[in-house]
C-alpha cells in the first residue's frame, strides 16, 4: 500500500472536523446540509481505508449504504429548504426557530 | 414408600385428558368474549358435555392401560420442560398412578353426570342470554383446572390446577354476579382460600431449599419422594419473630400444605367459605363444593403421603382437625333450615372425616370416603336441586314438608343418599365410614386416638341425625305449602334425573370396591379390599393395616351402625312422630341452640378480628394515606408539579429553537464522550 | 515516495483545501458548491488509489453527479445570488464548539499514531464490482434491501413537501 | 507513470476526433441540413478561390471566433464564467480514454490492447466522467447573470440528471449478456456469432430442425441483444448531449440561447465545440457497446490473421487485421454520426415537460422492464441448456 492507514483516517477525521464546523457555523441552511454530506463523505473514507486495510468488502458496502442514505437525506431535506424558502423567504436557519419556548 | 422414580412408561395419552375441557373453554371463551356471539343453546351442550364425556371415555382408557400390566403402575406424559434454570427444571407433565386414576375416574365421571344435570338446571336461568353458554365455559375451565391438580406430576403444575379451580370455584359462586351477595360469598371463598396457598406456596419452597440444599433441586412428586428420606429429619430454626422454636423440617412443611390443605378442604380454622359458597348454582355446588374441588386437600395429603408418614406431629394435628371439624360442622348441621346449607355443613363434616383417616396413616381409606362421599354428596346435591327446581328456587326447608307425594322419584333417590352418607349398611358410606373409624381406632400412633375414635362414632350418629331430620322435614309429615304452590310441584326434566338415576346406583354400589377383608373372609374373597391393594404401591405404609383384631373389628362396626341407627330413630322421633318436640327444646335449650343456629359465631368473630381491622387499615392507612397521600399527592402529581416548575423557571431557556445550538450541545456531548473514552 | 503516495497526498491536499472552501465561503453558495464538488471528486480518486473502484465510480457518479447537482439546482431555483444573513443570534457556542472539536480531533489524531494494521496489498479484484455485488447481494441483502425502502419513502417525502400544495 | 504506449493510443483518439472529425462533422452538419432542406449549404469560404465546397468553413469559423472579443457580463461570477466551457469541454475529451478501437493484437511482445485505458471498470467511468459534463451547463447558466442562462441551466441540470438515470439502467442488460463492464471485453464478446434458433436445441429435437437453422447466425452484437436497450441508451445519450431534438436547455425559441447566451467569441466556441465532440463519442460508445465496437461481422479476429497469415505471415497479417478493424470501427462511427445528424435535423424540438415525461414515464419504466426481462431470459436459457 502506498501510505499508511493512519494518513487515511487521519484525512477523514480532518475532513470530519470541518463538515462539523460549517455544520455548526454557517447559517445557511443549504450550506449546512452540504456540510453534513462533507461528513458522511469523511466517513466513508474511513470505511473505504479500512475496508483496504482488512481487504474486507464489507466496508465498501457500507459506503453504498451511505451513498444511498446521503441521496435520500438530500432529497428531503432539499425538500424542506424549498417549502421553507416559500414561507419565509429565506434559507437562514436562524429563521426557523418557531420551535421554542 | 414410592420407589418408581425411575420405573414409568411414557404415553402420550394423558394430555388429552385435561386439554380436551380446556379446549371446549377456549372456544366458548373465544365466542363469548371476542366474536361476541354465543353459541346456541345446542351447541353449548354439544361442545361442553362432549369433551368431559369424551375426557372421561379416555380417563377410563388410561385406567384399564394401568390396570393391565404388573409392575409399576405409573404413566407419565411429558410435554415440555416449563421452566428450565439450571440444574432446576420443571417439566410440565402428567402423572397418571393410581391416586390420580382413581381421582380422574371421578372427577371426569362425576364432573360429566354434572354437566348434564346442568342442562335442565340452568334452562330456567334466564338472568341474561349469554348465562347458559358462560356457565359451561365455567363447568369446562373447572374439569380442566381440576385434572390438572390431580395429573400434575410436580408441585408446581398441582399448584397450577390448585388456583385454577380456586378462580373457577370464585366465578361460579359469584356466577349471578348482579346480586352483590353473591360476589361477597365469591370474595370470600377467594380470599379464605388465599391463606390457604399461602401456607401452601411456603411449603413448597421450604421443601424446595431443602431439597436444594442437599444437592437435588426438584419439585416432581417422584423424585421428592426418592430424596425425602435425606431431609426429612433435619431440623430447622423458626425465625425469632416465629419464637425461634427447633421444628422438625418434614412437620413444618408437612403444617403447611396443611394450611393449603384446610383453605382448600374446608377445614378449621378456614372453613367458613364453603357454606357461603351455597351462593353459587347448586351443579357447583355438587360438582366444586362436595364432589371434587374441596377434596382437592385430601388428595394432596395422600400424594404427600411418604411425607406425612415421616411428621407424625403434623399428622396428629390433621387428625385432630379433622375429628374436631367433623362434630363441629355436624353440630351446626343439625339447626340449620337451609337445605342447601345443611348439606354444605354435612361436606365440612365428611371432609373432616377423610382428614381424620389421612392423620391417622390409612390414607386408602381416605380416598375410599372421598370417592364414596363425591358420588352421594354429589346426588345429595343434585336431589336438593331438583327440589329446590320443584320449589321454584326455594331453598328452606321450613316452607317445605310432604314433598314425597308431589316428587316421588326425587325423593327416592335423595332417600338413597341419605342412606349413604349416614351409614347404614350395605350404602357406600358404611364401608368407609367404617374403615375410617377402624384406622381412627387403630392409630395408636396419635394421641388420644380412643377419644378420635369416640369422636368419630358422635359425628356418625349426628350425621345420620341431621340428614335423616332433614329428609324428614323435606319430604314428609304434614307439608308447609300453600295448596296452590304445592300443586305447583312437579318432577324435573330428564336431563335432571338420569344423572340422579346413576349417581344413586353408584352410592348405592361404590362401597363394595372397598369391601373390607373381615366380611371377605367370611365369603372367602382374599384381598376383597381392592381398592387399598390397588392404592398400595404409591401410598405411605402399603395396605394400612390398623392392627385390630377382626372380632374387635365386628364389634366396633355394629357399634357404628347402632350410632347410625340410634340417629335416624332420633330424628324420626322428633320430625315424624312428635313435630312439636322439637319446638320445646328449642325453647329450653334457647341459648344453646341460637349458638348453634348462629354457626357458633364464627363469622362474626372472624369479622371482628381480622376482616374490619383489615378493611380500615387499608382504608384509612393504605388507600388514604399511603397511596392517596404519599404515592399520589407526593410521588406522583409532586414529581409533575417539581418539574413543571423547574422547567417553567429556567428549563424551557436552552429550548431556544435555535438548531444550531442544539447540534453544538450534541457535538459537545460527542467530543465530551470521545475525550473521556479515548482519556 | 512512490507515484501512488504522491498522488493521494496531492488529492488529499485538493481535499482538505476544498472543503475548507465550502466551508469558508460565506458569500456565495453556489461557489461552496462547486469547492463541494471538487472535494467529492479529489476523494473518488483516492478512492480508485484505494482500490475502490466500483465506490469510486459511484462517489463520482452520484455526489458529483447527482447530490451537489441537487444542490446547484435548489440554489438556483431559489437564486440565491449572495447570502447575507443578519448578524447571528448566538456566536459564542458556535466558536466553542469549533475549539471543542478542534481539541477532540487533535487528541484523535495524536491517538491515531501507530495504533492501525499496516496495509497489505489488495487480493486480485478488490473493489471491483463482481467481489462487491456478490456481497451486496448476498450476505447484505437485507441491508440492500432495506435502503431500497428507505429511497422510496425519501422519493414520497420529497415530492410531497416540494409540491406546491398538497392537494 | 503512464508509459509511452498509453500516450500513443490517447494521442491518437484526441487527434482523430479533434482535428480530424470535428471539422468534418460541422461541415456534415451543414451539409447534411441543407439536403434536408433543399439549399445548396455553405460553400462560400475560399483560399484565391479554391471553395472546395465548403469543406474552408470549419476553418473560417475558427479563425473569427478567435478572432472575436470575450466578453464577460455585468455582475457575472468571473472565474466560474471563464471556467464553465472548460468543464463543458473536458468529459467529452476524457472519455476517449476508455474506448477501444481496436481489439487485441500480439505483435510479438505480448498482447496490446488498442485503448489507452484499458479499465475493469470502464463504463462506470464513462458514466462518471459524463455526470461531470452537468457543471459546464450549470454554471455556464448562472455565472453569466442572465435569467436566460439561469433558466437554461436549470432546464440543462434537471433534464440532463434525468437521464443518467435511465441511461444507466438501460444497458444494465447488456452487461448481463456480456457479463462485463469493460469496454474491451464487451467488444471482444461481440467478436463472434450466435446461431439464431439455437436455444431449439434445449428443446431435444434439433435433429427434427430444417439444416439451415444451424446455418443461419448472426453477429453477437449487442443490438440484436438487446435491441430495446440500444434504443434507449441511444435516446438517454443525444439527450444527455442536448441537441436536437433535447435542445430545450438552448431553446433558441424561447429562451434565446439558454446557459450558454452570454458567451462569445472562443468561450462560445468551446462549447460548440463540446457539443460537436459529443456527437463522435457518443458513436464511439454506442458502437464499441451495440455494434460490436471494432468487429467485422461474421469475420472473427482468428479468421482474419488465420486466414491471412498463409499469404503474409503473422506479423503482416495481425497489422492488416489491425487496421482493417481501426477501418470497421471509424466507419461505423461514421455511420452512428450520420444517424445523429438524421435524427437532429428530422424531428423538431420537445416541450419541457415532454423531455420530463419521456425520460420519468416511459423510458425509465421501459429500462426496468427491460432489465427483468434479460435476467428472466438469461436464467431461462442457462436452465434450457444445462
Amino acid at each position: 500500500m502506498l501510505v499508511p492507514l493512519e494518513h487515511v483516517i487521519a484525512l477523514s477525521a480532518v475532513i470530519f472536523g470541518i463538515g462539523v464546523i460549517g455544520a455548526v457555523t454557517r447559517r445557511n441552511v443549504i450550506v449546512i446540509l452540504m456540510s453534513i454530506e462533507l461528513m458522511l463523505n469523511a466517513v466513508n473514507l474511513a470505511f473505504v481505508g479500512f475496508s483496504r486495510a482488512w481487504a474486507n468488502p464489507g466496508g465498501q458496502v457500507f459506503v453504498l449504504m451511505v451513498i444511498t442514505v446521503a441521496a435520500a437525506e438530500v432529497a428531503v431535506g432539499l425538500g424542506i429548504v424549498i417549502s421553507l424558502f416559500r414561507n419565509r423567504d429565506s434559507v437562514d436557519i436562524e429563521e426557523v426557530s418557531l420551535l421554542k419556548w | 414408600m414410592v420407589d418408581t422414580a425411575a420405573a414409568a412408561t411414557d404415553t402420550t395419552l394423558l394430555r388429552w385428558i385435561p386439554f380436551l375441557p380446556l379446549a371446549a373453554a377456549a372456544v366458548h371463551g373465544v365466542l363469548l368474549g371476542l366474536v361476541r356471539r354465543p353459541l346456541s343453546r345446542r351447541g353449548t351442550i354439544f361442545l361442553s358435555c362432549g369433551a368431559v364425556l369424551a375426557s372421561f371415555l379416555i380417563s377410563l382408557f388410561a385406567f384399564a392401560e394401568l390396570l393391565g400390566p404388573e409392575g409399576p403402575r405409573v404413566r407419565v406424559d411429558n410435554l415440555y420442560t416449563w421452566i428450565g434454570a439450571g440444574k432446576f427444571s420443571a417439566e410440565a407433565s402428567f402423572l397418571l398412578d393410581p391416586i390420580s386414576a382413581v381421582m380422574i375416574l371421578v372427577v371426569t365421571f362425576v364432573g360429566f353426570l354434572i354437566h348434564v344435570y346442568s342442562i335442565g338446571y340452568m334452562d330456567d336461568d334466564h338472568r341474561d342470554d349469554k348465562g347458559f353458554q358462560r356457565f359451561f365455559c365455567y363447568l369446562n375451565l373447572f374439569t380442566f383446572s381440576m385434572l390438572m391438580l390431580v395429573l400434575g406430576d410436580n408441585l408446581l403444575v398441582m399448584f397450577l390446577g390448585w388456583e385454577g379451580v380456586g378462580l373457577c370455584s370464585y366465578l361460579l359462586i359469584g356466577f349471578w354476579y348482579s346480586d352483590r351477595w353473591n360476589a361477597y360469598c365469591g370474595m370470600k371463598a377467594f380470599l379464605v382460600n388465599r391463606i390457604g396457598d399461602f401456607g401452601f406456596l411456603v411449603g413448597i419452597f421450604i421443601l424446595f431449599w431443602a431439597l436444594a440444599d442437599v444437592g437435588k433441586p426438584t419439585v416432581a412428586f417422584r423424585e421428592i419422594a426418592a430424596a425425602f428420606p435425606q431431609i426429612a429429619d433435619r431440623m430447622v430454626t423458626l425465625p425469632a419473630w416465629l419464637g425461634g422454636a427447633q421444628w422438625k423440617l418434614a412437620t413444618l412443611v408437612g403444617l403447611c400444605f396443611f394450611l393449603g390443605a384446610c383453605g382448600k378442604s374446608a377445614q378449621i380454622p378456614l372453613y367458613v367459605w364453603l357454606p357461603d359458597a351455597m351462593a353459587g348454582p347448586t351443579p357447583v355446588s355438587a360438582l366444586i363444593h362436595a364432589a371434587t374441588m374441596v377434596t382437592a386437600g385430601v388428595y394432596m395429603v395422600c400424594r404427600l403421603s411418604f411425607l406425612y408418614a415421616a411428621a407424625p406431629g403434623a399428622s396428629a394435628v390433621i387428625a385432630w382437625t379433622g375429628a374436631i371439624t367433623a362434630i363441629f360442622a355436624a353440630t351446626i348441621a343439625i339447626t340449620q333450615t337451609d337445605i342447601k346449607k345443611v348439606l354444605a355443613y354435612s361436606t365440612v363434616s365428611q371432609l373432616g372425616y377423610m382428614f381424620l383417616a389421612a392423620g391417622c396413616g390409612g390414607y386408602a381409606a381416605a380416598l375410599f370416603h372421598l370417592a364414596t362421599h363425591a358420588f352421594f354428596k354429589a346426588l345429595l346435591f343434585l336431589g336438593a336441586g331438583a327440589v329446590i327446581l320443584a320449589m321454584h328456587h326455594e331453598q328452606d326447608t321450613d316452607k317445605m314438608g310432604g314433598l314425597a307425594r308431589a316428587i316421588p322419584r326425587t325423593r327416592w333417590v335423595f332417600l338413597i343418599g341419605v342412606l349413604a352418607i349416614s351409614g347404614i349398611p350395605p350404602f357406600s358410606g358404611f364401608f368407609s365410614k367404617d374403615e375410617i373409624l377402624l384406622t381412627a381406632f387403630g392409630a395408636q400412633s396419635i394421641p388420644g386416638n380412643t377419644w378420635l375414635y369416640a369422636i368419630g362414632v358422635v359425628t356418625a350418629a349426628l350425621t345420620s341425625l341431621y340428614m335423616f331430620r332433614l329428609y324428614f322435614r323435606t319430604f314428609h309429615g304434614a307439608t308447609r305449602l300453600a295448596p296452590e304452590n304445592f300443586r305447583r310441584v312437579h318432577e324435573p326434566t330428564e336431563t335432571v334425573r338420569y344423572p340422579l338415576y346413576v349417581l344413586a346406583a353408584f352410592s348405592l354400589l361404590a362401597g363394595f370396591v372397598g369391601f373390607p377383608q373381615v366380611y371377605g373372609d367370611w365369603l372367602g374373597i382374599p384381598d376383597s379390599n381392592s381398592l387399598a391393594h390397588f392404592l398400595a404401591p404409591v401410598l405411605a405404609g402399603g395396605v394400612h393395616d390398623p392392627g385390630v383384631s377382626h372380632g374387635e373389628e365386628l364389634r366396633l362396626a355394629l357399634f357404628a351402625i347402632c350410632a347410625a341407627t340410634g340417629g335416624l330413630l332420633v330424628a324420626w322421633w322428633l320430625y315424624l312422630r312428635s313435630p312439636e318436640l322439637p319446638g320445646r327444646i328449642m325453647q329450653s335449650f334457647h341459648a344453646f341452640w341460637r349458638l348453634l343456629h348462629e354457626k357458633y359465631f364464627v363469622d362474626e368473630v372472624y369479622d371482628a378480628l381480622f376482616v374490619r381491622p383489615t378493611v380500615w387499615i387499608s382504608d384509612r392507612v393504605f388507600f388514604r394515606f399511603i397511596d392517596a397521600g404519599l404515592i399520589d399527592g407526593i410521588a406522583v402529581n409532586g414529581a409533575a408539579h417539581g418539574v413543571q416548575a423547574l422547567a417553567a423557571r429556567g428549563l424551557k431557556y436552552a429550548q431556544s429553537g435555535l438548531t444550531q445550538s442544539y447540534l453544538f450541545l450534541m457535538i459537545l456531548g460527542t467530543v465530551a464522550i470521545v475525550g473521556w473514552l479515548l482519556r | 515516495m512512490s507515484a501512488g503516495a504522491v498522488l493521494f497526498y496531492l488529492f488529499a491536499g485538493f481535499t482538505i483545501l476544498a472543503s475548507l472552501g465550502m466551508v469558508l465561503n460565506i458569500r456565495n453558495t453556489v461557489a461552496s458548491a462547486m469547492s463541494l464538488v471538487v472535494a467529492m471528486i479529489s476523494l473518488g480518486a483516492i478512492y480508485v488509489l484505494l482500490d475502490a473502484y466500483l465506490v469510486a465510480a459511484i462517489q463520482i457518479m452520484v455526489y458529483a453527479g447527482a447530490i451537489v447537482v441537487l444542490f446547484l439546482f435548489v440554489v438556483m431555483l431559489l437564486n440565491l445570488r449572495t447570502d447575507v444573513f443578519p448578524v447571528a443570534r448566538s456566536r459564542l457556542p458556535k466558536l466553542l464548539g469549533i475549539a471543542l472539536s478542534g481539541w477532540g480531533l487533535w487528541v484523535f489524531l495524536r491517538l491515531l499514531a501507530g495504533t492501525l494494521p499496516a496495509i497489505s496489498p489488495a487480493p486480485e479484484g478488490f473493489g471491483g464490482f463482481r467481489e462487491l455485488g456478490k456481497a451486496l447481494f448476498t450476505r447484505y441483502v437485507l441491508p440492500f434491501e432495506v435502503t431500497s425502502f428507505l429511497l422510496l419513502a425519501a422519493i414520497v417525502g420529497a415530492v410531497i413537501l416540494a409540491k406546491r400544495r398538497i392537494d | 507513470m503512464p508509459d509511452l504506449g498509453v500516450l500513443l493510443k490517447l494521442l491518437f483518439m484526441v487527434i482523430v476526433v479533434m482535428a480530424a472529425l470535428l471539422p468534418v462533422i460541422t461541415w456534415v452538419e451543414r451539409k447534411q441540413s441543407a439536403v434536408m432542406q433543399d439549399r445548396i449549404g455553405a460553400n462560400r469560404a475560399d483560399i484565391m478561390g479554391i471553395r472546395a465546397i465548403g469543406l474552408l468553413h470549419p476553418l473560417a469559423d475558427v479563425l473569427k471566433l478567435f478572432g472575436k472579443e470575450d466578453v464577460v457580463p455585468l455582475g457575472a461570477n468571473r472565474w466560474m464564467h471563464l471556467m464553465a466551457p472548460v468543464i463543458a469541454l473536458i468529459p467529452g475529451i476524457i472519455t476517449l480514454a476508455v474506448i477501444p478501437f481496436a481489439g487485441v493484437y500480439d505483435f510479438g511482445s505480448g498482447p496490446v490492447s488498442m485503448v489507452a485505458a484499458d479499465l475493469d471498470w470502464g463504463m462506470l467511468y464513462v458514466f462518471a466522467v459524463g455526470s461531470i459534463a452537468t457543471y459546464g451547463t450549470v454554471i455556464a447558466g448562472w455565472s453569466s447573470n442572465s435569467n436566460w442562462g439561469l433558466l437554461g441551466s436549470l432546464r440543462g441540470s434537471a433534464q440532463m440528471i434525468s437521464y443518467e438515470v435511465t441511461m444507466g439502467l438501460s444497458i444494465v442488460g447488456l452487461f448481463m449478456c456480456f457479463n462485463s463492464l469493460k469496454l474491451q471485453e464487451i467488444a471482444q464478446a461481440q467478436d463472434t456469432t450466435f446461431r439464431v434458433f439455437g436455444f431449439l436445441e434445449a428443446f431435444g429435437w434439433v435433429h427434427a430442425l430444417p439444416r439451415w437453422v444451424s446455418v443461419v447466425k448472426l453477429p453477437m452484437w449487442g443490438i440484436l441483444l438487446q435491441p430495446l436497450g440500444f434504443i434507449l441508451f441511444l435516446t438517454c445519450i443525444m439527450a444527455e448531449n442536448k441537441r436536437p431534438p433535447f435542445d430545450v436547455p438552448e431553446g433558441e425559441s424561447e429562451i434565446v440561447a439558454g446557459y450558454h447566451m452570454e458567451y462569445s467569441g472562443m468561450r462560445f466556441g468551446l462549447f460548440y465545440t463540446a457539443e460537436f465532440l459529443e456527437v463522435p463519442v457518443i458513436g464511439m460508445i454506442v458502437t464499441t457497446l451495440f455494434l460490436g465496437g471494432w468487429t467485422i461481422p461474421w469475420l472473427s479476429t482468428q479468421k482474419i490473421i488465420g486466414g491471412l497469415t498463409g499469404v503474409l505471415g503473422v506479423g503482416a497479417a495481425t497489422g492488416l487485421c489491425f487496421l482493417l478493424h481501426v477501418l470497421s470501427f471509424f466507419l461505423k462511427v461514421i455511420a452512428m454520426i450520420w444517424l445523429q445528424m438524421q435524427i437532429r435535423w428530422t424531428l423538431p424540438r420537445f416541450r419541457y415537460d415532454q423531455v420530463m415525461d419521456l425520460c420519468w414515464k416511459i423510458m425509465l419504466p421501459l429500462s426496468l422492464a427491460n432489465v427483468f426481462v434479460t435476467a428472466i431470459a438469461i436464467l431461462a436459457l442457462q436452465r434450457l441448456y444445462r
